[in-house]
């Protein structure tokens, strides 16, 4: 039954990780058919890159921007549409439509509306005497804008997967908190929906966590680093040091010691909370 | 302490008409048992008492006080569901504590971890964790309050539910069929656990089984719920000795009544061609239906005594329960009309099985039930007979 | 018929190709020209290329920026896989080559002195002016100053008139390449590298410390905000909120459109410091003969001499706004007549001998000095670092990374 | 009319009764935050309607105004609609998304119930490379792979348009966590029946876990609508070009036709909405688990 | 067909030591009744028979072919689960028909949608549909089959998963608890429709069951669990009457049999000072358990007669069944000894309930059971003096 699936993750994935495994030990470039094993020398070279530390930390930032609300927002959404009966279709559409737009068209939307001195979201801030706020151009606040623009593409998709988690929970569960006098929402939250959705949040966590640190699309398309690498983040960091620079045995290397952090990350993560599930 | 009043409550879901108009008091302190043919509504009524479903009209008032819009939790009920409702994820104590930590702690000792930060509640939690063994060891399951739901069986899975149920002070205790998934040892033995919890707290109960005995020894009075209408409510002799109608009669009582098509005739009912010496009171001619209780029948050696009148019965099978044997038969000259009787063995255990396939029986005139065609109850002379029974 | 598929490096659909292509489709039978699947940017071509060629999957033909040409041209010689077109260019008439195109034009197209590439499209920097602007501040664009101090100040002016006006865009601390700081250098009369390429010279007569000096004025003088990012500044510019703007003439077009009516826009020379010997950096494609079949390079070659030929310049001149690389398009029947009704497009053809190369360091690293070297132009433009200083960090970036 | 309307009298005011006692300020609140939420949500999807009928020199008006002041809407269209084999981009793009979304579906439903339901051998080495395939990015990948798909020749096809994405791990994983909590009573049951473990996954537990994967269809199918990652590295030729990678044909650095741009954007995206409105009662349509006890 | 059998079958779960060794053979065409405590592991049995769990050790065969490799589709089983496990999202009627369609429709024509493209197979499907149909109506369920389960009674859903193992034709029926949700009325019905498809159809069943009288009246034999070990398996007329121990006797019978601790005197047994005259054959002194079922004990109006002994017993608390009473008391002489009592209303629906608090009884000796402390049954009188019951 995991026969089919195995047999691709190892041609799609296995395969390929250790072809990048290998690339990252040599100095290929691509440029020329020339190479040779370089050993650790990649590695090493990373810890004397400021870019790397820089890149490092401003995942990190942005992780830590995204993902709480990339978790929390959804699972309120999901919580205070699911209930309702009026206009529940709607919020549903409305919300997820981010999902299914695309980024190439939408980065240059959301450019014309960050735009920090002519764009809408600044002059919407005026009208509430705030602002004017620098989305692109400030170095403080540029990972902040992204971390909204990727929320108001992922939002949908983790509330409507919430959602599908809390169909899936027994009514009789409530009915039975109901009785036991656990109908304050906190209550019924804490005891009745939070465990038993926690499957599905392990999932919603794990997956986010993993797109905060997979953070390209946006950046490549709408700041390019800019400004001075303040949104310079890891992946962006590797895709310029092998396809612009064409670095391949670095960016290789790069890749490697990343995916290696996220994966711990990850799967400590699933792992623990499997095992609180149970 | 608290009165139950439902006023013609009516419910239906979608097309299916399940309670169509039930109106029912229980008494304070009161022990009411519902029974009635699976699927007529009992759980559906536990449901809208407790608060969970709304009826689609009448008024539920508890003390006198109507709480048709007020919540589960402020009603204050506990109800044991039929199909457990348990907490997957928790263990069985913490099941078990829910209704008391829900109740007795503040919010904020409820929330996660606010265990180390709340050591004021410290004394609480304590209570709360006697109590809950206690109850545990009631029902003898204090050794699973480790365990998950996942790993119990399914009469472990039936205590827990009651349990949750049992912990706490609450002012109606409602049981949807709280026994049904336990040996008949154990379930002696928990039911002398709830008789005793509703003699020392004098709560009221409402109680749902299938179980005759559980309904006759139980409860104080006995409801009998029929295509969503209550047939009777009365004491459980009454039910079974006095019941309202045919339906009742049936129901009530196990093996099943014998209901015989018979015809008043003049100061006689006709059997199939058979004259019975029972005065029915009725117009001559009028079609009735005569009741006569399994083990109101017994076996003639000697000819038909006194104030009884024989039958001829033909065996056909014969289940033995051990102390006493079920006779499934019919009538000799009417083979379509069957019979059952119930004899009890002779104390040494020896069978009193007739040797005959046909054989010789009895019945005292004053066992007897009268029913007109449409079920209703028919004043005859067998209720003027009866006595009424000590308790 | 022979086919020949081309990689541009922008959308074949845009108005640099289209048309050239559906010309030269219609107007002979023996060629068609067809596209390939688009690129993103210069730089996806210049992947693309490079993955072509190391699996050795390339199309027929393809357009290559100037900047990026050495290091693909090199990769792709040593592979055998690009055509040196003097070889062609020898087969065509006497004197051809000296009618259509200049020696300095043909030299954007040579890496090694070996001609590699045609010159399709060109660009010089020029300024985008906002006349109203201009006029309110009491200058008529004619009289736009030609040194720096006289732009600064007026700049400054400009800067003046209010709180959500700037006087000039110059981001030279946000392009994607270093083409407007090599303009810094070259306006100057300087150059970046020495003429065997291999040592950075940028620094010579204390040029790259001016250049950072003139940066950094260009924010203390003439308004311009580091922090704004370009979109924005584009878009002030175009909604009427900037005296004038630093770009390509490929822009031309655009920017006519995205002003519309709002205001008098016009198009300026850019300002040059030593106005004998200053040249400016010239931005744009060339296109390359990737196929190593002889009959659809000479294909290629037929595409290639239309397009870089006096109709395909003057169809390219007059859609985008490039500067056009072949000088008989200028003559009055092509270019000429136009250029005189178009002011405003025809800026480029007044910069034509400013038109200088723009140079890509040796190795492979040109973008990352870049991406390092535009922190400390960022820096020294938001006054954290000193112009000396900062110049001599461009220097040491670009000497560190270029040995690799 | 008097028959009809006699029950009302006394249902209609209890309806009603019932209906203010739940507007609650608490829920007011909600219902604005909610609104002002969707309002964001929205916004950028009726910028871009707006400006795709605009003239390039209206769109970036700092005015902005929803309908345009020239109307510039019916070239940009017929531009994108008419003047291209849009039809030919629309169709590659369903072959390869459908084509992607089926191949990951089938490897990946059986894979996640191994996984949530049965214990075999490597079972924790599979998730465990599930997770951290997971973290892959196709950036990293990416060369490998498309070295593989040369020499195997397959470059320029829909199979190499498709290749990577056949397995999704994050539907593994996805499925996965719905699947465990189905309850495993009715899983034995169906084995009891007569069941065969595929039929148990495609009978029993995709029904359940129906708005799941009706979401990750959507996703999926969406993801790969608007991947342009993987179609600039593999698609060599116009008559592969997917939709969303025809919106480059006319783009290039320094000039940009807006209008048609968000048109083509427009036109890109009408076709995934319409996708997910239609799985949207897929994806509210749970079960309630009522088949066991306890 | 099939005979079933097991050998020294072990089961623990973590620490829980669920089955202890269990060896037992059901006969091809044998209905035996697992009967057994709440939690003691009948379900486990049942599960490791139908191959969802395996067994630690032991060997299961079918027809004498080692079945524990193979998978529950192979051994060709029908299990009612105690839980009910039904397809939520699969109406009654796919419910119940979904064994059919898995046995025999082939792969290809079981596909969604399939039903229009495999015409062929349309004379199974209505086969089926007619299967379903018949077993819908013995269940009373056919107004049903279209409901989704979530809409169901708890009686209804049972027999939604009777009707789903009922529609099969497997080797082997195991039943857990199958009918515990129904009421008492309906429980009668489709006991006798079970006990019916056991007799018409021949197969073996294996029927877990904590109800006495099921128990008693369906099985061939009865098998008794008792934490992890078969206690008794026979005759449930063998199992009622002659006990193979305390536990069982305890076990089976309800009310449960009295037990009275005895010492053995010469020819006599010491009942708390009282001498009875039973001659134990055990050594003097021996501490020993009087077991006297509650109904073997009547009420002595007129001294005890022939054959007897005499209790005086206090009354403490009655219990009125309808047709019998449950008189729970405590020997006179030393009220710590409790003594339960079943007794028979007069026909006519009189309780023979004794005015005083303080009574006569006697028991035949012909009825008592004797124990040895450590409730192993020891022959004596009693077992001699046993008739064998005739069925
Ligand atoms: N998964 C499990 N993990 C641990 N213990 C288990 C598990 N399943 C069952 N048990 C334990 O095994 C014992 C036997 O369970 P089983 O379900 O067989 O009992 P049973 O005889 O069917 O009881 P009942 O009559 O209450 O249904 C119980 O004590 C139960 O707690
Ligand atoms: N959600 C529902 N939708 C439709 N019908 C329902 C629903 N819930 C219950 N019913 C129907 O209502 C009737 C009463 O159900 P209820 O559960 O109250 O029966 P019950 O008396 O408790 O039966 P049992 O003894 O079998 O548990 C049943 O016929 C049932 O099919
Ligand atoms: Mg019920
Ligand atoms: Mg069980």
């Amino acid at each position: 039954m995991v026969a089919p699936a195995s047999l691709l993750i190892a041609l799609i994935y296995v395969v390929p990780m250790i072809a990048v495994v290998l690339a990252s030990l040599t100095d290929y470039t691509l440029i020329s058919d020339y190479w040779e094993w370089v050993g650790l020398d990649n590695y090493k070279r990373m810890f004397g890159d400021a870019q790397f530390g820089n890149a490092l930390r401003n995942t990190a930032i942005y992780a830590a921007i995204f993902l709480p609300c990339a978790f929390v927002i959804p699972l309120l959404l999901a919580i205070s549409i699911q209930k309702r009966k009026q206009f529940r279709s709607f919020f549903e559409i409305v919300y997820f439509m981010p999902v299914t737009s695309t980024l190439t068209a939408m980065a240059l939307v959301w450019s014309a509306l960050m735009d920090s001195r002519q764009g809408i979201l600044n002059e919407w801030l005026g009208s509430l005497g705030l602002g004017p706020v620098n989305f692109l151009g400030s170095p403080e606040v540029v990972l902040v804008s992204l971390a909204g623009i990727s929320l108001w593409a992922i939002i949908g998709f983790n509330m409507v997967l919430f959602i599908a988690g809390l169909t899936a929970i027994p009514r009789s569960l409530y009915d039975a908190a109901k009785i036991d006098g656990a109908d304050h929402p906190v209550d019924e939250f804490l005891r009745v929906t939070w465990p038993a959705l926690a499957p599905t949040s392990v999932f919603v966590a794990v997956t986010s966590s993993i797109t905060a640190f997979k953070l390209f699309d946006t950046v490549a398309l709408l700041t390019q680093g800019q400004p001075d690498h303040a949104s310079e983040v890891f992946l962006y960091l590797t895709f310029l040091e092998g396809f612009e620079y064409f670095n391949m045995g670095y960016a290789a290397a790069l890749s490697v010691f990343f995916l290696g952090v996220i994966f711990v990350f990850a799967l400590i993560q699933t792992l623990l909370a499997d095992r609180t599930a149970r | 302490m608290a009165r139950l009043t439902l006023t013609d409550i009516k419910k239906s879901f979608g097309e299916t008409r399940v309670l169509k108009g039930i109106s029912l008091e229980v008494q304070d302190g009161e022990f009411l048992s519902l029974v009635g043919a699976s699927g007529c509504g009992k759980s559906t009524l536990l449901r809208i008492i407790s608060g969970l479903e709304t009826a689609d009209s009448g008024r539920i008032e508890i003390d006198g006080k109507a709480v048709d819009q007020a919540t589960p939790k402020a009603r204050n009920v506990a109800l044991v569901f039929q199909d457990y409702a348990l907490y997957p994820h928790m263990s069985v104590a913490q099941n078990m504590a829910m209704p008391l930590v829900m109740g007795r702690l503040p919010m904020r000792a409820r929330l996660p971890g606010a265990k180390f930060l709340t050591p004021r509640h410290a004394e609480t939690r304590r209570e709360i964790a006697a109590k809950v063994q206690q109850v545990a060891e009631q029902l003898r399951i204090a050794h699973l309050l480790d365990r998950r739901p996942a790993s119990l069986s399914g009469g472990q899975r039936q205590r827990v539910a009651l349990g949750r149920a049992l912990v706490r002070d609450p002012s109606l205790f409602l049981m949807d069929e709280p026994l049904s998934n336990l040996d008949a040892k154990l379930r002696v033995e928990v039911r002398r656990e709830i008789v005793e919890l509703h003699r020392n707290s004098g709560l009221t109960f409402v109680y749902v089984t299938h179980d005759q005995v559980e309904a006759m020894t139980m409860s104080d009075r006995v409801a009998l719920l029929q295509e969503g209408h209550l047939l009777q409510v009365g004491p459980p002799a009454a039910l079974y000795g006095d019941p309202a109608s045919a339906d009742v009669a049936r129901f009530i009582g196990s093996p099943e009544v014998n209901l015989l098509p018979v015809r008043a005739a003049a100061g006689a009912l006709q059997l199939a061609g058979q004259a019975l010496p029972v005065a029915s009171g009725q117009a001559e001619g009028t079609d009735l239906m005569l009741g006569i209780r399994p083990e109101a029948i017994r076996l003639a050696d000697a000819g038909t005594a006194g104030g009884c009148f024989g039958l001829q019965v033909v065996r056909r099978a014969v289940e033995d329960l051990g102390g006493e044997l079920v006779v499934h038969g019919s009538l000799a000259h009417a083979p379509d009309i069957p019979l059952r009787l119930r004899l009890q063995k002779a104390p040494d255990g020896s069978a009193p099985i007739p040797v005959p396939d046909t054989f010789a029986a009895e019945v005292p005139l004053g066992a007897v039930l009268l029913f007109a065609a449409d079920g209703q109850r028919v004043a005859g002379p067998a209720v003027m007979a009866r006595a009424e029974i000590p308790a | 018929q022979t086919q020949i598929t081309c990689l541009t490096n922008a959308g074949h659909l845009s108005r640099q190709h289209a048309p050239l292509a559906e010309m030269f489709n219609a107007m002979q039978d023996e060629i068609e020209v067809i596209y390939a699947a688009p690129a993103q940017n210069y730089s996806d071509t210049h992947l693309k290329l490079m993955r072509g060629s190391a699996t050795d999957t390339l199309p027929d033909c393809a357009f290559e920026a100037y900047n990026q040409l050495p290091s693909l041209a090199r990769a792709m010689a040593a592979r055998g896989q690009i055509a040196d077109l003097s070889t062609l260019m020898a087969q065509e008439e006497a004197g051809w080559k000296e009618a259509n195109y200049t020696d300095q034009m043909l030299e954007l197209g040579q890496v090694d002195g070996v001609q590699y590439g045609m010159p399709f499209n060109a660009s010089v920097i020029q300024w985008y002016v906002n006349a109203d602007l201009l006029q309110q501040v009491g200058v008529a664009v004619e009289d736009f100053p030609t040194d720096w101090d006289g732009v600064l100040a007026l700049a400054a002016k400009i800067d003046a008139l209010g709180d959500d006006i700037d006087g000039m865009s110059y981001a030279v601390d946000q392009w994607g390449d270093d083409w407007p700081f090599q303009v810094l250098i070259a306006q100057q009369g300087g150059q970046m590298l020495n003429d065997a390429g291999d040592q950075v010279t940028f620094d010579q007569d204390g040029r790259s410390v001016e250049a950072m000096k003139l940066a950094r004025r260009i924010v203390t003088e003439g308004g311009y905000d580091p922090h704004t990012d370009i979109d924005t500044q584009l878009t002030a510019f175009t909604s009427g909120k900037v005296g004038f703007y630093a770009n390509s003439p490929a822009s031309a077009k655009l920017m006519q459109e995205r002003v519309g009516e709002g205001f008098d826009l016009r198009s300026i020379k850019f300002t040059v410091w030593d106005d004998a010997n200053g040249t400016l950096p010239t931005g744009g494609n060339a296109g390359i003969i990737t196929t190593q079949d002889p009959e659809k390079q000479a294909a290629v070659w037929e595409y290639l001499k239309f397009l870089t030929g006096p109709k395909g310049q003057e169809l390219t001149a007059k859609n985008t706004g490039y500067l056009p690389t072949n000088v008989m398009s200028l003559e009055e029947e092509y270019l000429g007549a136009y250029y005189k009704a178009e002011p405003y497009f025809a800026t480029p053809s007044s910069q034509y001998d400013r038109a200088g190369a723009w140079y890509g360091y040796p190795g492979t690293q040109s973008e990352k000095i870049w991406r390092d070297q535009r922190s400390v132009i960022r820096a020294v433009m938001l006054g954290e670092t000193a112009p000396e200083a900062g110049a001599a960090e461009l220097k040491a970036i670009a000497e560190k990374l270029m040995q690799r | 009319m008097s028959d009809l309307s006699a029950p009302r009298p006394v249902a209609v005011p209890g309806r009603i009764s019932a209906a203010l006692s739940r507007v609650t300020p608490g829920r007011i609140l909600v219902t604005l935050v909610l609104l002002l939420g969707a309002w964001l949500m929205v916004f950028p999807f009726l910028w871009m309607l707006s400006s795709s009928l605009k003239p390039t020199s209206e769109v970036f008006d700092a005015d902005f105004s929803l309908w345009p002041q020239t109307f510039a809407g019916g070239q940009n269209y017929y531009d994108v609609l008419v003047a291209q084999p849009y039809l030919r981009y629309l169709g590659n793009s369903l072959i390869v998304c459908i084509g992607i979304l089926v191949v990951q579906l089938a490897t990946a439903v059986p894979a996640a119930y191994a996984l949530a339901k049965l214990k075999f051998t490597g079972s924790t080495i599979l998730l465990g490379t599930v997770i951290a395939c997971l973290t892959v990015p196709i950036n990293v990948t990416s060369i490998p792979i498309y070295l593989g798909l040369v020499k195997a020749g397959l470059l320029d096809t829909y199979f190499s348009m498709m290749f990577p994405f056949f397995v999704s791990v994050f539907a593994i994983f996805l499925f996965r966590q719905f699947f465990r909590s189905y309850p495993d009573s009715i899983i034995q049951a169906a084995r009891v029946d007569g069941f065969s473990e595929i039929e148990i996954v495609l009978r029993l537990i995709l029904p359940a876990a129906v708005p799941a994967a009706a979401a990750f269809s959507v996703f999926s199918f969406v993801a790969h609508w608007n991947d342009l990652y993987w179609p600039l590295i593999v698609v060599q030729s116009q008559e592969k070009m997917t939709a969303t990678l025809s919106m480059m044909q006319y783009r290039s650095t320094f000039d940009i036709n807006y209008g048609r741009t968000f048109a083509a954007a427009t036109v890109v995206t009408v076709p995934m909405l319409l996708v997910f409105v239609f799985a949207r009662r897929a994806f509210v349509r749970g079960i309630t688990m009522s088949g066991v006890k306890g």
